[in-house]
């Protein structure tokens, strides 16, 4: 029973408790915050599988950007809590049911047992690089493409977030320098002719 | 070069006709009459081809083959011998027949009823002409969507119930059939028919394509049990739709059992004969009972047209009883050549029934017998012939009715008297049902008011009912111009059946 | 000393534990979305597991464009949650029914 | 000199020619022209028939057999339409041509006044021709042809009132009884093509003779082998028992009475009635193959002949009555036939044509004179109205009842001796009904006489009564006429005279020929083992000697008795009817409900077959092919499709558990092969 | 360490011609006003168009592979049919919703920009030679996809679709990433034709069960994309929910990309286990046939019927991957190319049906269509019959030709079932044709067309095409052969 074994143990452990926790809290901010408990102690196994970069960008990216989007969300939809909890129970025994079933499919079918080679020495090392050149030599490389396809991804992203969720709303004034320049003496004010004839008195009021 | 492609005129002519009328054809009596020149243009080039045909020559003539789909070795390839060439000539007469007939009475989307019955007679006479099993069904599927919407569009009351029936039961058959033809492509490698018929087959292979090929041809014929759809699909269809299903649709089915049945899987079809015959055999008992009882003028000639059509069956695993069990080829012979004038003479008779009933219904607008009564007294012309088609469907001599039956049961009795025995039934009950209903419906005194206004038979009619009896009447009288036109096909496909395969 | 197995059994678990919330929990979109990340969660792990294992980095590179595009698919999706309840003023999966049979 | 195609096609479409263009041009041509010209057509053929015979007999011109042309042609089998024309046509066509001749003439004053007139020209002519066609036929399919038109034919007269529902009841009745024997002729046709293998007269015919055939059975029962003899003859002889009303299928006769008088005469009294006889005599070279067949139809001859004429005696209608008496005189020809004397029957039915179309004829003068009252309880003494009709009445009936001298006697007698000279199985049988029958025969005609021209009147003429001639439908207040009755148009009489003719005297010139001469040579062929005729013409000495042996006779004496009977009962005593109506009450009430035959025909084919069918159509095709399988399959989708839909619930949560469950079972399978595929 | 190769941009030039003219249209349509919208679409239309043309100029001889940075990027026969078609289709989208979309106000220069970059990523799909490329450019198609269908966001139904698209897809891709991780782990590579290497050889080595565990989840993902039962049950919703055009994007060219996903994914990589996948794809393909065509039949809505029907579809289409052999892929194609000509049709008239306000989808809107204009009810009903497969029209020979596969590998049952499946299906086919033709319509007045001409032209060329292909289809049949080298041994 190595260090790291325990280590390993240890963030299993809170990683799986944290997961349950996600998808059994009542509030989803409450979810939120257990699930970048999750990718915290994630991000930490990732370490011990020696993917310091990764480990830094799951960080980074998911509880800095992602995890605040989902929060920012619920937030700003404020919800009703209370009818968020019916059919937990009557769902739970068939969750649970699925999930075991599945967990011992998938255990079989990965084959465990087969499976308990030592790491080898560590490539980026072997390769007398640190993990992020290691990572970055391929990326550039080999999968550039991708890269830029994930660009584009993320350039779809935006085009498709924008439209759907941004509002003109009417009715807000504010200012357009342009227009003040532009403006001409005659659109402020207009001269209207009236003949000074009495209107004719309407006969009935029509209702 | 026309000569060459005649059979492609043929099959095109009323089809591009067919697009023309839907064109033009928004003024209905540009459409009448530019759908009657184009049926009347393919009568006549129809002419030809009985007249070209070579009896001393034998298998196909008029071939035309240009390759199709090459991945799978299919052509657009057309070929006819006597058998095709008398149910072509009759598709065309009788198209023309249903075009005049109708010229009156659809008065509602004119165009589209003549383009699709223009196109219906392309279709079914592709179904007569193709040689490529592919090419056979497409036409043989094709054919379905106009008469669907022909049923559809201008039939009675329950037509939607009744094309809907149409549609899926004729396609429920077909659709085995296509996978059985799938399976000869995976054997031979291409879907002419030659090839298949010489396609080597176990029986056991033999077995499952025969009973595909049963079920579509079973039900398109209509044989018992799977003969519901026909009587719903003729009362509800109009008048020329009835014409056209009983007169050409149903022969269809026969042309199919002497085409594919046969020839393909030989064996099988001995082997099963006895299925067919007994089927037969229940259609002319059965459903001569059946028709006994029927209260709707048209259900009850369509249920005569299935005991009629039994007849066709009969003669045509009757032949393979002969040729294979008794060595009897001539007797084989004389049951197909019966089968087949049962056809032709079937396609007249039926089709003038149906006219006969149009002629009523155009009057009193009911099909129900009980309506009427006493016809003869206020329409007399109308009766004279009525009575004379009555007297070709109960099948006496002098009468195209009478030649086919009258070889069948011949060649049926070589085979078994029993079975030539229950096939003569039809002489009574044929008679029964038919005489009953010209009693009830002809005879008598005047039924009712609306009777007694009716009048007679206008030129159209006279024209349309004349020419069918004037078929009915040559048949009848001088059979041997078709027997002698069929004998070829017949003695090549009888000296085809004794040979096995497996 | 940790061996493969560890890390893909972990990665089992977590799948299977985001399979197990997306139906029970029977009202909420949130976290519906949540159980996606960990059901994501879950395959990183494995690419990092193979890819240490095998000294590869191919799959590494993977988890890298798989957390790229898992970020693209939270802005939509959430965005796309946002319309809704616009439209309907509630996520809860409970009431999106209008379309069914 | 031979006989010409040409002229034999004339006597054959002259009629035809007539028929047609009285019918087709009715409104053009009018009453006189359609008479005159269908009359012309008939005339000319009858005339041309004449010549034929003594062409034959006296010209000593050979039989005609050629083929006109060919009606199909596969393989070998050759179907033809073609003449045969030796004596036995020949006599035939006279007796066929003739009588025509003489309804046609008939025809004239007794249709006056109906509106049909042209129409029924045309048809009697068309029955003409049919009738010539199958007369002169050369081969079993014209056979059948002219078989079945004269069939036709007899449809359309039947029913010519076609406004009666009486008429046209019996017209399909009689279709569709003719069409039982019909599909029995068709299968015998179909046994001779299969036997001889062909359809041909002299070909069949020939084989027959040497026996080329050879006894030659058919299983049509699995271990049942029959002589096909027999199953071809009686098939044929079923085909005969329609045409010519051999009990059972004898319903249909009286029925036809509801027709014109005209046609009763000629076509269910004197020719085509008479067909089935013809048959069996052209088939005689078949017949004399089977025994068995010709018991069958000696027993069937001899029952008809006995039975049929005891129903006559109840009738009142004096149409019926002629109508049961034909009948029973077509059992005697049948009888005749059973004991392979051919020519004995067919000479019967030559002598009976002439006087039962008198009778028949005469019947129809007595009808018009009473204003279309046929009922003879309503008639009497009328003798001194019609004296013309009254004695041809009387000279048909002593023709009919077999008196001495009269045609009916010479070939009554011959029939009833050759059953008595024969040793056939049945011979006993049948000759006891014929020797009945003859008793039976005299009751009831000259009944028939007593109470239509004798006696006192049972009619009141009552001038201010309303009636026209114009009314066929007959249904006036019974015993009232508008005014008396008086005697025939002569183009009624007239026929009635030259029709008296050949009933007295034709015996005498005949029998001696035709019977015995063998004078219809080939065309009646007969076994040397049972040849009844050539042992009775060894003691025919000429008919002088022939009528006063027949003094002496059992057969004369007993119709004498039947005379004797008839004169006390109707017309000395006329209260004596009633009451041994009331003593034999049982046996009348048989009679009188014809045996109850009809009733239960009617329960058990039409009734039967009606219930069958509604059985097999409501529970067969609409109940189980339609309900069950066809609208049944589909409407178990729609359902099935109406109660799946709730699984696309619309919840998000259980798409994904469908998706879950999908993958839980791929894996589990998955699992399952890879642990099975695993080594 | 790999160089650059500067040739892989030609190989891609499609790819990249049709990314600048993305970018361009996307400044573009930021400087016009609304009102000149037209302006992008005819951009959109010529970009698709000039895209098509490389395609077909660049395409590689038959039977040949080009491939592209190391491998990412495959340009080959199917490549090139699939691109082709896809193109096509979307080309049609655009031509056929421009009036919809104007009177639903949706007529916004996303919604070009969203399909062109959807396009994009079918393109990179059909053409991927590395599970990184698949995911990619299949991520790039939905996540265009799921903002196209919430892009009518005022329609509550719309963002309805657009979440359960999206929950499911996420899902979905997790299954199908999840997967790619056991591939990977068991081959050591992310190249599809290298793990067809090793699949191949690892046929019983210590790696099966891991491939196989792979295996499952990777079909998993690919039956979601296609929309197999039982991973189907978004797709009714969502192209009821869709606004009609992009259901008619999302019914047509996407699922032209999701095949050749599929073909890449289970023969590229997967095919040394086709023993395995043959077996689960007919098993879908059967559940696929069966609900489809059950469903289908309850419907009273013609988009969700569509739908439903084309589950059925894809059922039929996963039939020719039974026997795992090129001829079979290329039935398949067959098929799938005739199911989007068919379903582009059926659906351009649902939008020619509907008016501002008015969504034409109700079966019951189509009714006495034929009184009303009967040429438009002529189109729909050769779309009608095309679907449901009855000759002489396109959509037999398609079912002919998966049939025909079928029954050469010998599956006579599967074949049995299909073709009672194809009489179910009749039914509901058949009952648009009936309430167009034989039911009185609603209101006689005639149909109001759209004024788009272009719309009305192209739609009756496409009714057309289904019956003019129905006569020549062989050229397009061979094409699908050459693509896939199957004309060579069926030329035996």
């Amino acid at each position: 029973m190595t260090f790291q074994l325990i280590c390993f143990y240890a963030f299993a452990a809170v990683t799986v408790g944290a997961a349950l926790a996600v998808v059994s809290v009542r509030s989803p901010v409450h979810a939120a915050l257990f699930l970048v408990l999750t990718f915290f102690s994630t991000a930490c196994i990732w370490l011990l599988a020696d993917a310091e970069f990764l480990a830094m960008v799951l960080v980074l990216v998911y509880v800095g950007a992602v995890m605040v989007l989902f929060l920012f969300v619920v937030m700003m939809l404020d919800l009703d809590l209370d009818p968020l909890r019916e059919g937990f129970v009557r769902a739970l025994p068939v969750g649970l049911a699925v999930a075991v079933i599945m967990l011992v499919e998938m255990l079989g079918l990965i084959g465990i047992r087969t499976m308990q080679m030592p790491a080898p020495a560590e490539p980026a090392i072997a390769a007398g690089l640190s993990n992020t050149a290691w990572l970055a030599h391929a990326l550039f490389s080999e999968f550039v493409l991708p890269f830029e396809v994930a660009a584009l991804i993320l350039t779809v992203a935006i085009i498709a977030a924008i439209p759907l969720t941004l509002r003109h709303r009417v009715g807000t004034k504010k200012q357009d320098a342009s227009r003040q320049v532009r403006v001409q003496a005659r659109d402020r004010i207009r001269i209207v002719k009236m003949d000074a004839v009495k209107p004719a008195k309407p006969e009935s009021p029509t209702p | 070069m026309l000569a060459s492609h005649l059979l492609s005129l043929l099959i095109w002519l009323p089809i591009l006709g067919a697009i023309a009328v839907l064109a033009f054809g928004r003024e209905p009596g540009v459409a009448r009459w530019l759908s009657l020149l184009v049926a009347l243009a393919t009568f006549a080039c129809s002419i030809p081809l009985w007249t070209g045909y070579l009896p001393a020559v034998p298998g196909m003539q008029f071939v035309e083959s240009i390759p199709w789909i090459a991945a799978l070795k299919a052509n657009y390839a057309l070929g006819v011998d006597g058998i095709s060439i008398a149910l072509i000539v009759l598709t065309a007469f009788t198209s023309v027949l249903v075009i005049i007939g109708s010229w009156g009475p659809i008065d509602k989307r004119v165009s589209q009823y003549m383009a699709a019955m223009l196109a219906l007679e392309g279709l079914l006479i592709g179904v007569f002409a193709a040689t490529d099993a592919l090419l056979f069904y497409v036409f043989f599927e094709g054919m379905l969507i106009p008469m669907f919407i022909i049923i559809g569009i201008w039939g009675g009351p329950r037509r939607v119930y009744a094309t809907l029936k149409f549609f899926i039961y004729t396609f429920l058959g077909s659709i085995f059939m296509l996978v059985g033809l799938i399976y000869l492509h995976m054997k031979t490698g291409e879907f002419s028919l030659a090839a298949f018929s010489h396609a080597g087959l176990s029986t056991k292979e033999q077995a499952w394509l025969f009973f595909a090929f049963l079920i579509a041809f079973a039900i398109k014929v209509p044989m018992w049990p799977v003969h519901t759809w026909l009587p719903d699909a003729h009362v509800e269809a109009p008048t020329g739709g009835s014409v056209i299903l009983a007169a050409i649709m149903l022969k269809v089915g026969g042309y199919g059992f002497i085409r594919f049945s046969l020839p393909i899987t030989p064996d099988a079809s001995q082997e099963y004969a006895w299925v067919v015959v007994a089927m037969s055999l229940i259609a002319i008992v059965y459903i001569g009972y059946v028709a006994l009882v029927q209260e709707d003028m048209k259900k009850l000639i369509a249920y005569s047209s299935i005991a009629h059509m039994g007849f066709v069956t009969l003669g045509i695993f009757i032949a393979l009883a002969l040729v294979r069990s008794h060595g009897n080829p001539l007797g084989a012979r004389l049951a197909i050549q019966g089968a087949m004038v049962q056809m032709i003479s079937h396609g007249f008779v039926s089709g003038a029934m149906f006219s006969c009933i149009g002629v009523l219904y155009d009057r009193l607008h009911t099909r129900m017998i009980k309506d009427y009564g006493g016809v003869a007294n206020v329409m007399p012309w109308f009766a004279a012939f009525a009575v004379f088609f009555a007297m070709a469907n109960c099948g006496l001599p002098g009468t195209s009715g009478f030649v086919g039956e009258f070889i069948v049961i011949l060649a049926a009795f070589q085979d078994n008297p029993l079975i030539a025995a229950v096939a003569a039934f039809t002489l009574i009950i044929g008679a029964a049902y038919t005489l009953w209903l010209v009693k009830r419906v002809i005879f008598g005194a005047v039924g009712n008011e609306k009777v007694a206004k009716m009048q007679d038979l206008d030129m159209r009619e006279w024209v349309v009912l004349g020419a069918f009896a004037a078929g009915v009447l040559l048949v009848g009288v001088y059979p041997k111009p078709l027997t002698d036109l069929m004998e070829p096909a017949v003695l090549q496909l009888v000296q085809q059946l004794g040979l096995t395969k497996a | 000393m940790i061996t493969l197995a560890h890390f893909l059994t972990l990665g089992a678990i977590l799948f299977c534990v985001a399979v197990a919330g997306i139906f029970i929990n029977r009202k909420n979109v949130i976290t519906l979305l949540m159980a996606i990340e960990l059901m994501l969660l879950a395959v990183n792990t494995n690419f990092v597991a193979f890819s240490r294992y095998l000294g590869d980095p191919s799959g590494q590179v993977f988890v890298f464009f798989i957390l790229t595009v898992a970020a693209a698919e939270s802005a939509i999706g959430l965005a796309i949650l946002v319309v809704l309840f616009r439209n309907r003023a509630t996520i809860n999966v409970a009431e999106i029914d209008s379309m069914k049979g | 000199m031979p006989l010409s195609k040409t002229l034999l096609l004339a006597i054959v479409l002259a009629p035809l020619f007539g028929a047609l263009v009285a019918g087709l041009f009715r409104n053009a041509i009018g009453r006189i022209g359609a008479a005159s010209i269908t009359i012309a057509g008939v005339a000319l053929s009858c005339a041309l028939s004449f010549f034929v015979l003594y062409q034959l007999v006296w010209g000593g011109a050979a039989a005609f057999n050629e083929n006109l042309y060919t009606w199909f042609q596969i393989g070998d089998l050759g179907a033809h339409v073609g003449f045969l024309v030796d004596r036995l046509t020949a006599m035939m066509m006279v007796v066929v041509t003739f009588v025509s001749l003489m309804v046609h003439i008939y025809t004239i004053g007794y249709m006056a006044e109906d509106d049909g007139f042209q129409r029924f020209f045309s048809y009697i002519a068309l029955f003409t021709f049919s009738m010539l066609m199958l007369v002169m036929s050369n081969n079993f399919l014209q056979l059948f042809f002219g078989w079945e038109a004269v069939g036709l034919v007899s449809y359309l007269l039947i029913g010519f009132w076609f406004t009666r529902p009486t008429a046209i009841f019996a017209n399909m009745k009689a279709f569709l009884v003719n069409r039982v024997g019909d599909f029995g002729f068709l299968l015998g046709i179909a046994g001779v093509l299969f036997w001889f293998g062909s359809l041909d007269y002299a070909q069949v015919f020939a084989t027959a003779f040497d026996n080329g055939a050879g006894p030659k059975t058919v299983e049509i029962l699995a271990g049942h082998p029959w002589q096909v003899s027999t199953v071809v003859c009686i098939c044929l002889f079923i085909g005969a028992m329609g045409k010519s009303a051999q009990v059972p299928l004898h319903v249909w006769l009286p029925d036809s009475m509801e027709g014109p008088t005209p046609i009763s005469a000629l076509i269910h009294a004197a020719t085509m009635v008479t067909a089935g006889i013809f048959m069996v005599a052209r088939m005689s070279p078949l017949f004399e193959l089977s025994e068995a067949a010709l018991s069958f139809v000696l027993v069937i001859g001899a029952t008809t002949a006995l039975f049929t004429g005891l129903i006559g005696i109840v009738q009142n209608d004096i149409k019926r009555v002629v109508a049961y008496s034909t009948l029973s005189q077509l059992g005697y020809m049948t009888v005749a036939l059973g004991v392979s004397a051919y020519a004995g029957g067919v000479y019967h039915l030559m002598t009976h044509a002439f006087f039962k179309a008198l009778l028949f004829l005469g019947a129809g003068s007595v009808i018009v004179a009473m204003h279309h009252e046929q009922d003879m309880r309503y008639m009497g003494g009328l003798r001194k109205y019609m004296p013309i009709t009254w004695i041809t009445m009387w000279l048909g009936s002593l023709a009919l009842a077999g008196a001495p001298g009269f045609a009916g006697f010479f070939s009554k007698d011959a029939i009833i001796e050759a059953v008595g000279e024969s040793h056939r199985v049945g011979a006993g049988y049948a000759y006891v009904c014929v020797l009945a029958g003859v008793f039976v025969t005299a009751l009831y005609s000259f009944r028939l006489l007593y109470m239509t021209f004798h006696g006192k009147e049972r009619f009141v003429v009552d001038t201010h009564h309303g009636h026209g001639h114009d009314d066929h439908q007959g249904h006036h207040d019974p015993g009232h006429l508008a005014h008396a009755p008086h005697e025939s148009p002569w183009v009624i009489t007239l026929p009635l005279m030259l029709l008296a003719i050949p009933s007295v005297l034709i015996g005498w010139t005949t029998i001696g020929p035709m019977l015995f001469g063998g004078w219809f040579g080939g065309a009646i062929h007969v076994d040397e083992a049972h040849d009844v005729l050539k042992e009775l013409g060894g003691e025919f000495h000429g008919p002088l000697a022939m009528v006063i042996h027949g003094f002496t006779q059992a057969p004369f004496w007993i119709a004498f008795a039947g005379f004797a009977v008839a004169t006390w009962i109707w017309l000395l005593d006329p209260g004596l009817a009633d009451r041994a109506k009331s003593t034999l009450r049982p046996v009348f009430t048989v009679l009188a409900h014809k045996y109850w035959i009809d009733e239960i025909y009617q329960a058990v084919f039409a009734r039967g077959g009606l219930a069958l069918g509604r059985a097999l159509w409501k529970g067969g095709d609409v109940g189980i092919i339609d309900g069950l399988a066809v609208d049944g399959s589909s409407a178990l989708v729609v359902r099935t499709a109406a109660t799946v839909r709730w699984l696309q619930s619309g919840y998000l949560y259980h798409y994904a558990f469908a998706m879950i469950l999908g993958l839980i079972a791929l894996l589990g399978g998955v699992w399952w092969v890879v642990g099975h595929a695993a080594p | 360490m790999i160089a650059f190769n500067p040739a892989d941009l030609s190989t891609m030039l499609p790819e990249l011609f049709l990314l600048g003219a993305t970018c361009v249209i996307l400044l573009v349509d930021l400087f016009i006003k609304p009102s000149q919208r037209d302006v992008t679409h005819w951009l959109s239309v010529a970009a698709l168009t000039v895209a098509g043309v490389l395609v077909c100029r660049g395409a590689p001889a038959d039977g040949q592979t080009v491939a592209a940075f190391n491998g990412m990027f495959l340009r080959d026969g199917v490549a090139t049919v699939l691109k082709v078609f896809v193109l096509l289709t979307t080309g049609l989208v655009f031509l056929y919703s421009r009036d919809y979309l104007r009177q639903r106000k949706l007529h916004v220069g996303e919604f070009y920009l969203l399909l062109l970059f959807a396009t994009l990523g079918m393109m990179l799909l059909v053409s991927a030679g590395n599970l990184v490329t698949i995911y990619l450019g299949l991520e790039l198609l939905t996540l265009s996809s799921y903002a196209l269908v919430a892009l009518n966001r005022d329609s509550s139904i719309s963002s309805e679709a657009a979440i359960k698209y999206f929950v499911l897809g996420a899902l979905a891709s997790g299954l199908l990433l999840y997967g790619m991780s056991m591939i990977y782990g068991a081959t050591g590579t992310l190249d599809l034709a290298k793990i067809h290497a090793v699949a191949d050889f690892a046929t019983n080595g210590p790696h099966r069960t891991l491939l196989s565990f792979g295996l499952v989840f990777l079909v998993v993902g690919v039956a979601f994309k296609l929309g197999a039962a039982p991973f189907h049950m978004w797709l009714p919703d969502v192209y009821q929910g869709a606004p009609t055009a992009v259901t008619l994007f999302v019914g047509s060219a996407s699922k032209l990309a999701a095949f050749g996903m599929t073909w890449r994914l289970l023969d590229g990589a997967m095919g040394g286990m086709h023993d395995q996948w043959t077996l689960m794809l007919s098993a879908l393909a059967v559940l696929s046939l069966a609900v489809g065509n059950v469903f289908a039949i309850a419907q009273t809505n013609l988009k969700r019927m569509l739908a439903y029907s084309t589950i059925s579809h894809i059922g039929f289409l996963l039939l020719g991957f039974v026997n795992g052999t090129p001829a079979g892929y290329s039935a398949a194609m067959f098929y799938m190319v005739s199911y989007s000509l068919m379903a582009a049709v059926a659906f351009g008239m649902i939008m020619l049906m509907s008016r501002a306000g008015f969504e034409g989808e109700e079966i019951d809107d189509f009714k006495g269509l034929n009184q009303r204009n009967p040429w438009y009810a002529g189109v729909m009903a050769i779309a009608m019959f095309s679907l449901a497969g009855v000759p002489p029209l396109f959509g037999f020979f398609a079912k002919l030709m998966v049939l025909k596969v079928v029954i050469d590998a010998g599956q006579m049952w599967l074949a049995i079932v299909a073709i009672v499946f194809a009489i179910i299906g009749l039914f509901y086919y058949l009952r648009v044709v009936k309430v167009m033709y034989f039911d009185p319509p609603l209101d006689d007045s005639a149909l109001q067309l759209p004024d788009d001409r272009s719309f009305r032209y192209l739609l009756s060329l496409n009714g057309l095409a289904l019956l003019v292909l129905g006569v020549a289809w062989g050229p397009l049949l061979d094409w699908c052969n050459r693509a896939l080298s199957v004309g060579v041994d069926i030329a035996r």
